[in-house]
């Protein structure tokens, strides 16, 4: 069997087994034991991807599978990945190990609430791995769903609200994808012969010029949407917030990568001509993305909301990367992706292991909280430090990476753009301290706090296994960096022989 | 035994009839006298079926066949009408169609 | 001539008969104002010599429908019973779109060129009709004949479910 | 008659067969062994499934007014298989005691409108097709007001009887038109000669206005929701699934064989239905507190989006119509067999009343979640795949903002499906409907659609069957 | 050519420090991880101190320039087919001489730590920031290109705010932490974009590129030129930008005074003699491209030096808190240190300011060190900073007063002490190629002479005070560090810098020049004079020249309220401004438009719900205007 195949298995058998059990432990041990083999799995592939390209692959896509399915439609399971798609894998299976232990403790439905969440994983890791749009599309919604189930029935706060605002804004997205995606297949073989949804056969020809017109802005802001998007981000704020701790992570860590990743891999991929002539208009909406999703977050009074409005800034930047249409700056936008999704996981596991002691999300009714939890407040901190990008941590790479990417275009326009989206950096500073400070730092506020425990063994290690992530990138990115890199080359290939130049404003 | 006289006033006549019938079955207040608004509307029907034939068509009885048919099916239709309606009249002790209104919005 | 005359007076009846079906205050005259138009619909087919046919318009129709409307008319309604009305606005709202469907609808039809009447033509005497009614090759109706039975069968079965009294139909009337 | 004749006529010889059989039965039965009716129903209906997916002959008989082929007899098929679902879950509603009286009735007045729908869709001529339409009308009205006791049960069938008289006045109107365009009610002969000449166009929209009522498209559905409300359970998914998507097989049938040449005419006219009826049933949908009115405009919004595969006016869009219809059979039966099963012990039918259902009847919700899923075309389940393959033929065809519109309104319908889910998920309840086990019948049913909506949609032969067998326009 | 690889132990031993003491320091007993540190320290010491004999005597080869080396590289990550960060170690004269100053205060300040920390919670924590601190700023010494340098530069930063923020449950110091950190974040931007600008222009980070004099940076001045200055000079000032952030200098200097919240070791270490100089570090480090592609931006920081030395000398002429006139004399003298990189020439002598800059960067190290740790002893004794609570603590203090006072000495520029080379080098430097600022300086010279003895005899003389409890002298842990910088700051100024230390390499002649020297000795003496007078007793002078001053002293007293601007543009602008607005904004415009289109679709559900009256009648008069409806629009609109 192919190996990609084992991980959509291992975790539908997991939830299949998840029914069996009986209570709350037998769960969330069936559950650990699924994503951890399933994390195991990802470094082994990362492992035997290092090794098929050290023996001299060259392959656009290895492990590739490809089986006929709807033969009337051209459909076929096709599967593969490329660098980039082993690092969303990786980051995938880290987020959700590191998710089902911050749920441990998840005794309300705890069967329902587990089979959801790795449901939701079963097509995050599906979506990664499909180079087969109707099949991409088919685990993009089934990573969605679960959300609605998930906030709706474990959240807190308005959770009814904010969990159907967020599949609707969502499936709102889909919608605008759905017709983009659609366009794309239809257009797939302009001159004639049999059409198809394979990325990589759709991606050797070009679409006619008109139709990307049409189709881009579709395809980009149905992914977008799911990425965070300014002005469609709302759901974001709202769902982060109601939405119990390992969701997320897994939604904030994993599921908003989905837009980046598929706004690079089916927009951006396959429609460069017309991405190059709308990039301005995107570039705009996301360099304001990276600001205002910034400065939203100094006013924010809820963790959550921080950090939700933390997202939109920091998704922002992974759009902005996109499509600033340079290696350089692609190679950035996956690694804020993956540097992103953890430190954001993190951040929410940390969130939720706070809420969970304190019964409060709003900063100004806690305070020296480093004193009774230094477990946890250290860790807030590196987050913290990840998140406002310090050397050595993961969000410094993929900043600088973008940063210098972006800077490649010397008309004054992406010049000022990219200087606005550098200026977040010191936002975010502001933001990330206030709230250590606020929060952590400073006399204790309340007395109660003084009784509250540390981080148990199993938040030690969900948090852990993050921080080693996160840190490990900021070390010694080359690695995961050249991977990207090798992947990228046909990509930039494809984008090079078009020969646009960028519309200039200035 | 047509004579000189054209397609179209039949044809004038059906849709006139055709359309008063609608006119009954908007306006009329009880389900009795709508349903006879569309027995009105089946026979409008029928004087085209039968003048299409005659007039056009002569080769074949299609019309002639086809207005067997839906008399036929007006006779069916008026049997079960008129149950439901008794029956409607069982419940409502009323005929009015404005009566039975209670399933709305 | 003489059938010109005929004509305009069936016309004239249908016509006129139709109007007072759907506009007349009493329920039983509304039946009868109908039973009218469905005999001079008969005349009509007589006219147009499909004698088979006006006859089965005047026994099925005339003679089983209309006494069949005018039977329930008597069980639901007293035979000086006024029907109302409706009201202003319905009416006119409903007048406005019968005319305007019915000018389209006549303006359209009439400025449709008919094809030329096809030259061969078929007897529709009762013998043909007989014979074309239990045929079934082209232009045999014998599927219809059998289907029509199956229809009538089923009404039959269901109009019975539908008005039979039961033991319990009466507790929750109103 | 040779035996291909039968094999060519086999699902309607069937039906009116069994149809006779019961009455027979029935009348030889005391009162008090009545429910015997249901077990020979139900063998006898199992034998019609089985000798109908036998080999299908293709041909015509009666000189052409009855015509069959593989893809007329699948068409059959897929709504036997609803059929024998809907037989399955009205098991506990019809042994009520003040039902199982009428017990042979209701299976000998389903079996007689089905195989008028089965007359409809085999059709050659308008004859036939008005003959099959009306069979398949007038005595779903005595279904309608089956429990006559109920005021909301007779409302129901007068509102289905004298409006479904109106619209097939107007059907017929139009059928007149177009014999007296072409001379003849024949489809071969019609499609030869008919034209886009405004007369035509008129005779057009006359009988589709009819057609359009028969699957509910706006404007012309306003009698659907009261109906389905009005109806018993078991009679609305009926209407909704069975007599829904005959009249949706034929009218593709009829549009791509006998209208071709009014392609640019119709196209135009379902995109504007379409629209309309994916938009007001959404609209309808969203306020509706009971779940039979709540599915009806549901099932309004779905028949928008059938429009979808017919206008493409391809194989493809055929195939697409199809498919949908069969999911759409198993998706909306899971529904109405919660719905069915729930009223059926309880008598509950409010939204409301749904509420914390998970907690007390777990499978029953995880059906009810599974069916709305699949209305709302969310994978993996089969509604997915339905959806996304009308898209799909739609977009064929060059409707991307038409296809843009569906999905947004399937996003609206997404909202009102949900909320199903959240009351049985996530709202709590004071007084829950308390646990209770259905009949095995029941449960059957209600398995098997769950099946159908999770296995539909990954096993692409099924497709892959219905395209192989479809058709384009000629 | 030598092999240097093992300066690679210089940065990794603290690194190890670091991860060992935080990750297992609760485990033993504090004093051990502060005695493993200053072990691991004493050993970078030592090897710093080989480093710099290796490279400045044993290995070089004589009248040769000195050349700069990379010891290490490795390849950190590709940006694109011509950009690579490496991480390495780069040696050379500013590097090994910043090796010296790093290591010998960095040991130093351990020392100190382990008795003025004795006690304290988060004794370990302490050790290891120490330690993580003494890595970066290694590190950022050792970088062998420019982003390496800013990865370092952004460590330190980092360092400097957990340091500061030590005492993390006393608001005050949490929230100088926070503005320390954000401050030179934001001055880092500028450094961020600088780099980025000068990287695009020549490809490359490499300081070793970058700075030869044939390098890209320097022949090909590229750039479109943007408000009349050419593209490397832009990027050249946003890179001092960065610079001017970490050593507080105006208007980014705001930060530092209330750096002082941190422990003293921590002000003397980073505050005071090594990361707050990292500025300067970095403009000398890039002093050819500043000095041969943009004139126009050494100008800048020369002027931007000479101003801020002055406005921190006025300002620490009139603070109470001993730790912050000891900052605002930091920022003054570093404002120095800019100043003569400012007017310094590339090559030979016109590179004095050069040398005089970097060899006031050394001096300064060791007596503002001495200083700081002073300082902490008194406090550490009289447990409070404010000079009023103080007076007369020689009699209990003898070695912090004698070292003390040789500190003050040097850094009034009294002969023979080693402030007095270093700053008189400077005021030639400027003498010669900038009389203005030359002029400032001078009077900066006099003011710093003025603060400084007004510092000393406020805490050693003056009033009689009693003390609660009664003061004593620091343990030995604390006392003999202040010796040995003592003994730095005397004699260090005997280095021949100008052999050592030059703009390109080569070393030249430097001699003392007397119409600079005797008149700066003057006015340095006249300074403290006037101190002497007004602060040796307790007398009614200061209070009388206070109110005689006015407004100008309240202005100089709340540091000419830059801090109050700050708190307008940040509190005031930035939060209710633009970041309430954007929250309004997003929460009621943009989702309220989200919300605004449901809302419509409920409302229009409702609005045409009696389209289903339940009229049969009504239904069909809607089917037949349908059907009429379709009629006129296919049949005669179409």
């Amino acid at each position: 069997m192919n190996i990609l195949t084992l991980f959509v298995l291992i975790p539908v058998l997991t939830t299949l087994a998840i029914g069996f059990t009986k209570n709350m432990k037998q769960t969330r041990l069936v559950s650990a034991v699924g994503m951890s083999i399933q994390l195991i799995l990802a470094a082994i592939l990362v492992f035997m991807y290092l090794g098929e390209r050290n023996a001299g692959n060259t392959a656009e896509m290895l492990f590739t599978y490809d089986a006929l399915w709807f033969p009337s439609l051209n459909i076929h399971y096709a599967i593969g990945v490329d660098g980039i798609s082993v690092a969303m894998i990786l980051l995938t299976a880290i987020v959700v190990f590191a998710g089902i232990f911050a749920s441990w403790n998840m005794d309300f439905l705890s069967r329902e609430f587990f089979i959801s969440l790795i449901l939701l994983a079963t097509g995050v890791f599906g979506f990664f791995i499909s180079i087969d749009l109707f099949t991409m599309f088919l685990f993009y919604e089934v990573a969605v769903i679960p959300m609605y189930l998930l906030i709706g029935i474990w959240g807190s706060g308005p959770k009814e609200y904010s969990a159907m605002k967020l599949t609707l804004m969502l499936m709102g997205g889909s919608a605008l994808l759905m017709v983009g995606l659609l366009g794309i297949y239809f257009y797939s073989a302009p001159s004639g012969g049999q059409l198809t949804w394979n990325l990589l056969e759709i991606s050797k020809i070009t679409i006619p010029i008109e139709m990307q017109r049409f189709l881009f802005p579709f395809t980009f802001i149905g992914f977008g949407i799911l990425g965070a998007l300014f002005p469609f981000h709302t759901w974001s704020p709202d769902g982060h917030a109601s939405a119990p701790t390992a969701v997320s992570m897994l939604h904030a860590g994993v599921l908003m990568k989905l837009g980046g990743y598929g706004a690079f891999r089916v927009a951006i991929f396959l429609m460069p001509e017309a991405a190059q002539e709308q990039a301005w208009i995107f570039l705009l909406l996301t360099s304001i993305s990276v600001v205002y999703g910034a400065f939203g977050a100094i006013w924010q009074k809820d963790l959550k909301y921080i950090n939700a409005y933390s997202s939109v800034s920091h998704c922002g930047l992974v759009l902005f990367a996109v499509l600033m249409m340079n290696q350089t700056a692609f190679n950035g936008a996956i690694l804020q992706m993956i540097s992103h999704g953890l430190m954001t996981a993190l951040f929410f596991a940390l969130i939720g292991m706070i809420y969970g002691r304190t019964h409060t999300r709003m900063i100004n009714e806690m305070g020296g909280l480093m004193k009774v939890m230094p477990f946890l407040g250290v860790v807030y901190v590196i987050a913290g430090l990840a998140s406002l990008g310090l050397p050595g941590l993961s969000g410094f790479v993929a900043e600088m990476t973008i940063f210098f990417g972006a800077f490649q275009h010397t008309d004054s326009f992406h010049r000022i753009l990219t200087i606005m989206a550098i200026s977040s950096i010191v936002i975010t500073a502001v933001y990330i301290l206030r709230v250590v400070g606020i929060l952590l730092l400073g006399p204790i506020k309340d007395d109660h706090y003084l009784h509250l425990e540390d981080a148990k063994w199993h938040e030690r290690l969900s948090t852990v296994t993050l921080v080693i992530a996160i840190a490990a990138i900021g070390i010694a990115p080359l690695w995961l960096s050249d991977m990207i890199n090798v992947s990228l080359g046909p990509i930039v290939d494809k984008i090079s022989i078009t020969g646009f130049q960028f519309v200039s404003l200035f | 035994m047509t004579g000189t006289i054209p397609l179209q006033y039949f044809l004038i006549i059906s849709t006139l009839m055709f359309f008063s019938g609608i006119f009954g079955f908007l306006t009329r207040k009880n389900l009795i006298t709508m349903l006879m608004s569309i027995e009105l509307i089946l026979n409008s029907v029928n004087i085209n079926f039968v003048a299409f034939n005659r007039y056009l068509y002569p080769d074949n009885l299609h019309g002639h066949f086809f207005t067997l048919i839906v008399i036929a099916v007006a006779a069916a239709e008026a049997a079960v009408a008129i149950a439901i309606i008794i029956n409607i009249y069982r419940n409502f002790r009323s005929i009015e169609v404005d009566k039975v209104d209670e399933m709305k919005f | 001539m003489n059938s010109e005359i005929l004509f305009f007076l069936l016309a004239g009846m249908i016509l006129v008969f139709s109007i007072l079906t759907v506009t007349t205050r009493r329920i039983l005259r509304a039946a009868v104002y109908l039973l009218f138009v469905l005999v001079s619909t008969a005349g009509l087919y007589f006219m147009l010599n499909y004698n088979f046919l006006a006859a089965v318009q005047l026994t099925v129709y005339a003679g089983g429908i209309v006494v069949l409307i005018i039977f329930s008319i008597l069980l639901t309604s007293h035979i000086s019973e006024r029907a109302k009305m409706a009201g202003k606005f319905q009416g006119v709202m409903s007048a406005l779109a019968v005319v305007a469907g019915a000018t389209l609808t006549l303006i359209t039809i009439l400025n449709y060129s008919f094809p030329a009447k096809s030259l061969n033509e078929v007897p529709s005497d009762v013998k043909s009709i007989g014979r074309a009614l239990v045929s079934y090759n082209e232009n045999g109706y014998a599927l219809p004949f059998e289907v029509v039975s199956i229809l009538l069968l089923a009404a039959m079965i269901g109009a019975i479910i539908v008005a039979r009294k039961e033991k319990t139909a009466d507790k929750n009337i109103k | 008659m040779t035996i291909n004749d039968f094999l060519l006529m086999r699902h309607e010889i069937m039906l009116v067969l069994i149809a006779l059989i019961l009455l027979i039965v029935d009348l030889n039965l005391k009162p008090t062994q009545k429910p015997w009716i249901i077990p020979v129903a139900m063998v006898l209906f199992i034998i019609h499934i089985i000798v109908g997916f036998l080999p299908a002959p293709e041909g015509t008989l009666f000189g052409g007014m009855f015509r069959s082929t593989p893809l007329i007899n699948m068409m059959k098929n897929v709504l036997n298989i609803g059929v024998f679902i809907i037989m399955l879950q009205s098991y506990t509603w019809i042994m009520k005691p003040e039902n199982r009286e009428k017990m042979s009735e209701y299976f000998v007045l389903m079996f007689s409108t089905l195989a008028g729908m089965y007359f409809m869709i085999s059709s050659g001529d308008f004859l036939m097709f008005y003959l099959g339409l009306e069979t398949a009308t007038i005595p779903m009205a005595a279904l309608a007001a089956y429990t006559h006791h109920q005021t909301k049960s007779a409302e129901a069938g007068v509102k289905l009887i004298l409006s479904s008289a109106l619209s097939s006045g107007i059907l017929l109107f139009g059928l007149s038109l177009i014999y007296g365009s072409t001379g003849s009610i024949y489809f071969t002969d019609v499609a030869a000669s008919f034209g886009a000449a405004p007369m035509q166009v008129l005779a057009f929209l006359f009988f589709f206005s009819g057609m359009a009522f028969k699957i509910s498209l706006v404007p012309f559905h306003l009698w659907t929701a009261d109906v389905y409300e009005g109806s018993p359970v078991n009679v609305t998914s009926y209407f909704s699934v069975i007599s829904k998507g005959a009249a949706s097989f034929i009218l593709i049938l009829i549009l791509y064989k006998v209208f071709f040449q009014l392609i640019e005419v119709w196209q135009n006219v379902l995109y504007i239905i379409s629209v309309l009826t994916m938009v007001v049933g959404n609209l309808f949908a969203l306020r509706q507190k009971n779940m039979k009115r709540f599915l009806a405009f549901s099932s309004i919004a779905q028949a928008g989006f059938i429009l979808l595969g017919m206008m493409a006016g391809s194989q493809m869009g055929m195939t697409s119509v199809i498919y949908f219809v069969l999911v759409y059979i198993f998706s909306n039966l899971g529904a109405f067999g919660v719905v069915s099963a729930i009223e059926a012990v309880t008598g509950k039918v409010e939204m409301s009343d749904y509420n914390g259902l998970y907690r007390t009847n777990p499978r029953l919700s995880l059906l009810m979640m599974l069916a709305m899923f699949s209305l709302a075309g969310i994978p993996p389940v089969a509604g997915f795949f339905g959806k996304f393959f009308l898209f799909t033929s739609a977009a064929s065809a060059g409707y991307y903002w038409l296809v843009f519109i569906a999905v947004l309104n399937a996003t609206v319908s997404l909202y009102y499906y949900l909320m199903v889910v959240k009351a049985m998920f996530i709202n709590k309840s004071d007084e829950p409907i308390a646990f209770f086990r259905s009949d095995n019948m029941t449960r059957a049913g209600l398995l098997l659609s769950a099946v159908g909506i999770v296995v539909i949609g990954f096993w692409s032969q099924v497709y892959e069957m219905i395209n192989n067998l479809s058709v384009g326009l000629f | 050519m030598t092999d240097y690889t093992y300066t690679l132990l210089i940065p990794l031993i603290p690194l190890a420090l670091f991860l060992f003491t935080g990750l297992t320091g609760h485990k033993f007993k504090p004093v051990v991880s502060g005695l493993i540190g200053t072990t691991g320290l004493f050993v970078v010491t030592i090897l710093s101190y080989m480093t710099a004999i290796r490279y400045f005597w044993t290995d070089h080869v004589e009248g040769m320039g000195y050349t700069s080396l990379k010891a290490f590289e490795t390849t950190w990550i590709h940006f694109s087919d011509k950009l690579t960060v490496n991480l390495g170690v780069l040696i050379d004269p500013i590097s090994v001489m910043m090796l010296i100053v790093v290591s010998t205060v960095s040991f130093m300040v351990h020392i100190y730590s382990l008795g003025y920390m004795k006690g304290e919670v988060g004794f370990a924590r302490f050790f290891s920031f120490l330690s993580l601190f003494t890595f970066s700023m290694m590190g950022l010494v050792l970088a062998t290109n420019i982003f390496q340098m800013y990865i370092f530069w952004e460590l330190v930063g980092v360092s400097s705010f957990l340091l500061i923020g030590f005492y993390y449950t006393k608001p005050s110091a949490v929230s100088a932490s926070k503005k320390a950190f954000i401050v030179t974040r934001f001055a880092d931007l500028g450094f961020l974009i600088g780099i980025l600008m000068l990287s695009f222009m020549t490809d490359t980070f490499d300081f070793q590129t970058l700075v030869s004099p044939t390098g890209p940076a320097i022949t090909q001045v590229g750039g479109a030129a943007f408000l009349g200055l050419s593209g490397i000079t832009w990027a050249l000032i946003l890179v001092f930008m960065g610079g001017a952030g970490k050593s507080a200098m105006f208007p980014l200097h705001i930060w530092l005074p209330d750096a002082m919240e941190g422990p003293t070791p921590v002000s003397a270490l980073i505050h005071a003699a090594t990361m707050v100089v990292a500025g300067v570090y970095l403009v000398a480090r890039l002093f050819p491209v500043y000095s041969l592609a943009a004139p126009d931006a050494l100008h800048v920081v020369a002027w931007v030096g000479g101003f801020s030395s002055l406005f921190a000398a006025i300002i620490a002429c009139t603070q109470t808190d001993i730790k912050r006139v000891l900052a605002y004399s930091t920022m003054s003298q570093i404002g120095y240190m800019m100043l003569a990189l400012g007017v310094s020439g590339y090559g030979g002598h016109d590179g004095l300011g050069f040398m005089a800059g970097n060899f006031h960067l050394f001096t300064h190290a060791m007596f503002k060190a001495l200083l700081f740790l002073g300082a902490g002893a008194i406090i550490h004794a009289v447990h409070s900073n404010d000079m009023k609570d103080m007076g007369g603590l020689r009699k209990y203090m003898p070695i912090t007063h004698i070292t003390f006072l040789i500190a003050c000495l040097t850094i009034a520029g009294i002969p023979f002490l080693s402030g007095f080379f270093s700053k008189d080098e400077i005021l030639t430097a400027a003498f010669h190629h900038n009389m203005p600022l030359f002029i400032i300086e001078f009077a900066v010279a006099g003011l710093t002479a003025f603060y400084m003895f007004r510092l000393y005899f406020s805490i050693f003389w003056g009033k009689e005070t009693h003390y609660h409890h009664t003061p004593h002298e620091a343990p030995a842990t604390m006392t003999i560090p202040l010796l040995i910088l003592a003994f730095g700051s005397i004699f260090a100024g005997y280095l021949p810098f100008h052999e050592l230390v030059t703009s390109d390499g080569m070393p030249f002649e430097a001699h003392i020049e007397y119409a600079v020297a005797i008149p700066s000795v003057l006015i340095g003496l006249l300074g403290i004079a006037i101190a002497t007078i007004m602060y040796r007793k307790q007398t009614e002078i200061p209070q009388r020249l206070a109110t005689g001053f006015g407004y100008f002293y309240n202005w100089a007293y709340h540091k000419f309220y830059m801090d109050e601007v700050y708190l307008f543009v940040t509190k005031k602008i930035i939060f209710n401004y633009i970041s309430r607005p954007v929250a309004w904004f997003d929460r009621h415009i943009v989702d309220g438009f989200m919300n605004l289109i449901a809302r419509v679709i409920e409302r229009s559900a409702y609005l045409i719900k009696g389209f289903q009256s339940g009229r049969i009648q009504q239904y069909g008069f809607v089917f037949v205007s349908g059907t009429i409806a379709l009629v006129i629009i296919f049949i005669y609109l179409w």
